[in-house]
């Protein structure tokens, strides 16, 4: 029988590859955490759930699909700001960060809906650059689009995942955002079926490991 | 009856209100534009719901406001020829044909699809489409595609207007084959008394919605006093004579009660009985027996009314051995002949003048 | 193109091509209601119609989740009743297809049916031809061009359709992963740009041919018909 | 030359090929239908582009293939009547009318709009939409439309088709005025000769797609030869006549060459040249002059040809001191009364069958 | 509702209506040349048309940014010549919404125009009235019904659009965030269906009154046109 995993987009490629470790046929649907998270509220025929947002898999648990010891952190992830080009940015400030924007806009992911523009949000507020620099967001629907304005110079800077920054050549890393500026990134995932918990085992063994380090993801 | 209307409807600015009973055969709406014609023949069809009325075609009840009863057209089985054709765009001329007997109930009149096209010309035109017909193409159509549905009366909003008078000349004696024959009674709308007088029973004269007068055609077309409501040319007796000889020179005798009548181009045969129309402009008024003349229709008859009309004419009711003529000549003419109620004379009639449209066959 | 875009691209062809066959009587018959019949609530319906276009895709995908889920009440009925599962499966994507091609085939045959001349309907009428029949042989063949263009747009739709059908019934390869939903989720990844470029072509690809198509049997019916 | 016309224009299965040229006055284009009438009208229009030709109108080139010049047909400046009318759907009565006098150039004929709409009778429907009009009254709004368009030429495809008798006498005139009065030409086309005799300067016989025959009115309709062509009750002579007396019983006198001819209805003044059409059918043959006859015009006459036709009629034709007269009298009578070439007679004219609409004023 | 809904409504009926008023003209020629006109390249031109259909907004947001963004060639062109900046403004929120909408548009025109009688403009060109006289009294007016069919179509998707508006021109409050963006941002918040189900209701209220309205305004003209 195939094995039906409901996993975060940004997920795609790493989570492909590892699927190919497996003896079963990996079935993976790609999609928003909040949507795929209240598809299987639903009875989605999902195996197993990666989400990019605990918010999310708190919410399942809250709905009584998923048991609250059934799902642990999978990955986590870094966050980067990120340039079209010139010196790096070490330790922002709201000034620096307006005065490299230059009247330009910050890309990033909505600051309530994508969850990484919500960790964007949480490290501006950390820094105490949210009030300056919020005028001059550009949010957008994911984090890839984020990627593409900075990429076209379209935005002067841009906070992504670590994960999207490090595969796009056209953008430099300007400044590593350090993880105890913000809430852990992480990927909750759940098995919801015995098959599920079988590919979990796949999921965490060293060779999946391996994969998800190579696409710019880290071990919880 | 046939079919029996009284309805009533108002339009902004127009209203209707009229009854007739149309005994079988072919009864003629007569009528002024916008008198009213249309909207009548579109009640009948079912096209038109009038505000109140009853209209019923033979034991039929097609439209009964009263009793709430209003059939839907196309269980009427009328066959209507509009006049704006209405030929369906997307379908071949032998299509819209076709149309028409798809739908053909069971009863009504049987007419092979061949007759119709070689009658109505429509053989070349098979395979156009309606946008490339001629106006007169595209009313031959229409008409063809009536005649088809095997309808069990049918209406005829002026079908032959947008026709020559070759092909109208054509069209008219199947028409009168279609009455004779099969018996189909037809509401026929025209404004060419010509046609109608050879056509039609029944006239049906509307004048503002309203029936002016409707009766036996004989009756109306030889009353004096409907000359200029019918239009001082078109008035005219008609007449019914018994076919006895065909000669060989293509003149017909023809007899009457006041005598015989040499007509050409008569397609009855020997014995039948036929309706001829003569024109009251056609006729001459003698007071002696004419001698040497090109017309050799000459009848003995007695002025029976003489109506001075407002204009230089005057109307001569004529009576021919009990058949009624009706004559038009100058006032002048009638004061020179000294012409008064009672006085014996002779009517000349140009044989070529009886026209040809006018001589039709009668009902059997 | 891996195996994984074929399929997407084989379901989108199903899932488009079923939707738009059976929005299309449903779409006819609204468009007839809308065009031809007073009736009381008939601005809502049209009201109702036109909502998929105005709403977020996401929206209308979650209100048919709510409706149409295994758990939700008509979803249920719906199994129980015909054995018809929605959630999760291809048939569920055709119903967001359905539901988003909707107000696009319903307003060109509605537009359609408004100029169809009532009088050549009524010589039809008068020829014997019942109502379902005049409408068959007469209205349906005038009405061609608008049935033809709101056919294309709807499949158009249907193809592109991304927002419903990924809310409702997730993207499941093989199941519910149409092409626009493939192009997005390489677009979430780095370096899928290359792949989403290729599906997207291949997207273009259809809808050129879909195009052309529908562009060669427009002039078609207009010659037939006497259109312009 | 008004307008001329040299036009090839092939459809599938049907060929156009005319020439001929239009002198000032009212041409009448007559044909049976689908001679190519209306496919000829839209060529002058400039709505058909014919495969090849030429067309000039007074000075100005409308089309010249060879020269790739083809005028779009709103700077033709030509005001058309259709045969279907094409009404403006969207625009009341009233604007229909006006969008003619939006566009009107400069030039062209100024006719007043009250004008207008009186002699059409279209006052009452002024506020409506062209859908609620019935046959005829939408006929007589794109007539009123295209005369008030200011043309530098009518182009008239059956105008009158659609309209009751008394509602064409009405407007007959009014296209006599506007020819002489306001010096506009006039293409018409109409399958009713009546119209055309009244009406027309010009014939020009259509069959096939070809020009059968073209020419002035009084030669073509006074021909023998074409009594066949023109259909038997048709046929008939067009002659001249002064206006000599008005007398008070409504009988004008006219002054022809052979004498006086008493007629009804005459509108003309004293002095006035006035253009009468005397139908073959009406007219008699006399060896002697007749007595005691309602008719009231008889004239000496020359037979100058005696036609024998392969049915029963034979055609007349006569000399009357110049004008060439036309009569239809059976071959029976021809024979009867010895009729041939060179022998005097007398012709017998029905004052009332000379048709009101037949007489016509003549050009200035 | 709080600020930010109400200035996402007025943004959303600023956007809207705006990409409706600029699209019309270019969709009316648009839909004349495709209904009227042979040309080469018109079943690519049909095509394109209907590409914003086909494509996943967000794709269709993305090629927007390659061809309109600050440094893309056009961007660049439109800023130096007309001053006319598109990223991130406003502006560029009503050129994804133009461009969405655009097929609805030019189909429902393109049918109506196709539905005219090309008989009775002749007749209006044999009255003298030059060829863009023609149009503009007769053709417009009768084909009144599929301009305001076309005209609701998009502004009702305009009202709609989301994902290659986001993509394009980011959701910027008060600049470029529309209704749409902000329910789905809504959305996906847990327990934000409340407020995103707020700013659907009143997404519905407008779409409903534009329907109604035009509902309203079609049976006026189609009493005036003389149409079923
Ligand atoms: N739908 C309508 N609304 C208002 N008035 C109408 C409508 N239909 C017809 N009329 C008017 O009713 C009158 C009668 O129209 P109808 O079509 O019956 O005339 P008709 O006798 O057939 O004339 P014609 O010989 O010109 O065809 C006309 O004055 C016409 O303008
Ligand atoms: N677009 C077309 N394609 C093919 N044939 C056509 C087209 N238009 C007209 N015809 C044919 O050309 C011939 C001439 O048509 P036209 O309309 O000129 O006739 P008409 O003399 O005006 O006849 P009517 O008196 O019946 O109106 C007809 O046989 C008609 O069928
Ligand atoms: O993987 Mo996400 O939920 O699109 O940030
Ligand atoms: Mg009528
Ligand atoms: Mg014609």
């Amino acid at each position: 029988r195939d094995v039906t995993v409901f996993a975060a987009a940004s997920l795609r490629g790493a989570l492909d590859e590892v699927a190919a470790l497996s003896a079963d046929t990996v079935v993976i649907s790609y999609g928003g955490s909040g949507a795929m998270a209240r598809q299987v509220a639903q009875g989605a025929p999902a195996d197993l759930v990666v989400l990019a947002n605990p918010q999310w898999m708190d919410w399942l648990h809250a709905q009584g699909v998923v048991a609250p010891d059934a799902a642990a952190p999978l990955l986590t992830n870094t966050l980067v700001l990120i340039g079209h080009s010139g010196p790096e940015m070490p330790n922002p400030d709201a000034d620096a960060l307006l005065a490299r924007l230059n009247g330009g806009r910050m890309a990033m992911g909505q600051r309530d809906a994508v969850p990484a523009g919500v960790y964007a949000r949480a490290w501006l507020e950390h820094i105490g650059a949210w009030s300056t620099v919020e005028p001059h967001l550009a949010e957008v629907e994911n984090v890839r689009a984020a990627l593409a304005l900075v990429a076209r110079g379209d935005a002067p800077l841009g906070v992504v995942y670590g994960s999207d920054a490090g595969a796009e050549p056209k953008v430099s890393v300007l400044w590593r955002i350090p993880s105890e500026q913000h809430p852990a990134i992480s990927y909750p995932a759940a098995a919801l079926t015995p098959e599920g918990a079988q590919f979990m085992t796949t999921l965490r063994s060293p060779q999946a490991a391996a994969i998800f380090v190579r696409h710019g993801f880290s071990l919880p | 009856m046939s079919l029996s209307v009284d309805i009533e409807h108002r339009f902004d600015g127009f209203t209707l209100k009229a009854a007739f009973e149309a005994p079988p055969g072919v009864t003629a709406l007569f009528g002024r534009s916008g008198a009213g014609k249309t909207t009548l023949v579109n009640a009948v069809a079912g096209l038109l719901r009038p505000d109140a009325g009853r209209i019923t075609l033979k034991d039929r009840v097609l439209l009964d406001s009263a009793a709430h009863i209003c059939l839907p057209p196309h269980r009427r089985r009328l066959g209507y020829v509009f006049q704006d054709a209405r030929l369906f765009p997307h379908l071949s001329v032998a299509a819209n044909l076709d149309y028409g007997t798809r739908y053909a109930s069971g009863g009504g009149t049987a007419m092979s699809r061949s007759d119709v096209i070689d009658l109505l010309g429509l053989a070349p035109l098979l395979d156009r489409r309606p946008r490339h017909l001629s106006g007169g193409e595209t009313q031959r159509v229409a008409i063809g595609r009536a005649l088809l549905s095997r309808p069990e009366m049918l209406l005829m909003d002026e079908p032959l207007a947008a026709l020559d008078a070759t092909r109208k000349a054509d069209i008219l004696p199947y028409l009168e084959r279609l009455k004779t024959a099969y018996n189909l009674p037809i509401l026929y709308v025209s404004h060419a008394l010509d046609e109608i007088a050879r056509l039609a029973d029944t006239l049906v004269l509307l004048a503002d919605g309203r029936v002016h007068s409707a009766g036996p055609i004989r009756t109306l077309l030889s009353d004096p006093a409907l000359v200029p409501v019918l239009g001082v040319r078109e008035a005219g007796a008609v007449i019914d004579a018994r076919v006895t000889h065909h000669a060989d020179d293509g003149l017909t005798t023809l007899r009457i009660a006041a005598g015989d009548l040499y007509l050409p181009g008569v397609q009855a045969h020997v014995g039948d009985v036929v309706r001829v129309r003569i024109r009251a402009g056609d006729v001459i008024i003698a007071r002696e027996r004419p001698k040497g003349l090109s017309s050799v229709n000459i009848l003995p008859v007695t002025v029976t009314a003489v109506q001075m009309g407002d204009g230089p004419g005057a109307a001569i009711a004529l009576d021919a051995a009990g058949d009624a003529l009706l004559a038009r000549i100058t006032a002048r003419s009638a004061r020179d002949l000294g012409l008064q109620a009672g006085m014996p004379c002779f009517a000349v009639l140009k044989a070529t003048s009886v026209a040809q449209a006018s001589i039709g066959q009668h009902l059997p | 193109m891996d195996a994984a875009g074929y399929e997407a691209l084989r379901l989108s062809l199903l899932v488009s091509g079923t939707a738009t066959l059976l929005a299309l009587p449903l779409a006819l018959g609204c468009a007839w209601l809308l065009a031809r019949r007073d009736f009381w609530g008939k601005d809502l319906l049209s009201a109702a119609i036109h909502l998929p276009l105005v709403l977020p895709p996401v929206v209308t995908g979650y209100l048919l989740l709510l409706a149409f889920g295994r758990t939700a009440p008509v979803g249920r009925f719906l199994e129980q009743t015909l054995g018809l599962v929605l959630a999760f499966r291809w048939t569920g994507a055709v119903l967001a297809a359905m539901v988003m091609g909707f107000p696009l085939m319903v307003r060109a045959m509605r537009l359609a049916i408004q100029a169809v001349d009532p009088r050549i309907e009524a010589a039809a009428a008068t020829l014997g031809a019942p109502r379902y029949a005049v409408f068959a042989t007469i209205t349906l063949p005038l009405i061609a061009p608008g049935i033809l263009a709101g056919t294309v747009m709807g499949f158009a739709k249907a193809l592109g359709e991304f927002g419903a059908t990924i809310t409702f019934v997730a993207a499941i390869p093989g199941q519910t992963q149409t092409l626009p939903s493939a192009i997005y989720s390489y677009l979430q990844v780095p370096g899928g740009e290359a792949r989403a470029a290729q599906l997207t072509l291949i997207a273009c690809a259809i809808a050129v041919s879909a195009v052309i198509v529908s562009e060669w049997l427009s002039r078609r019916i207009a010659a037939r018909i006497g259109a312009a």
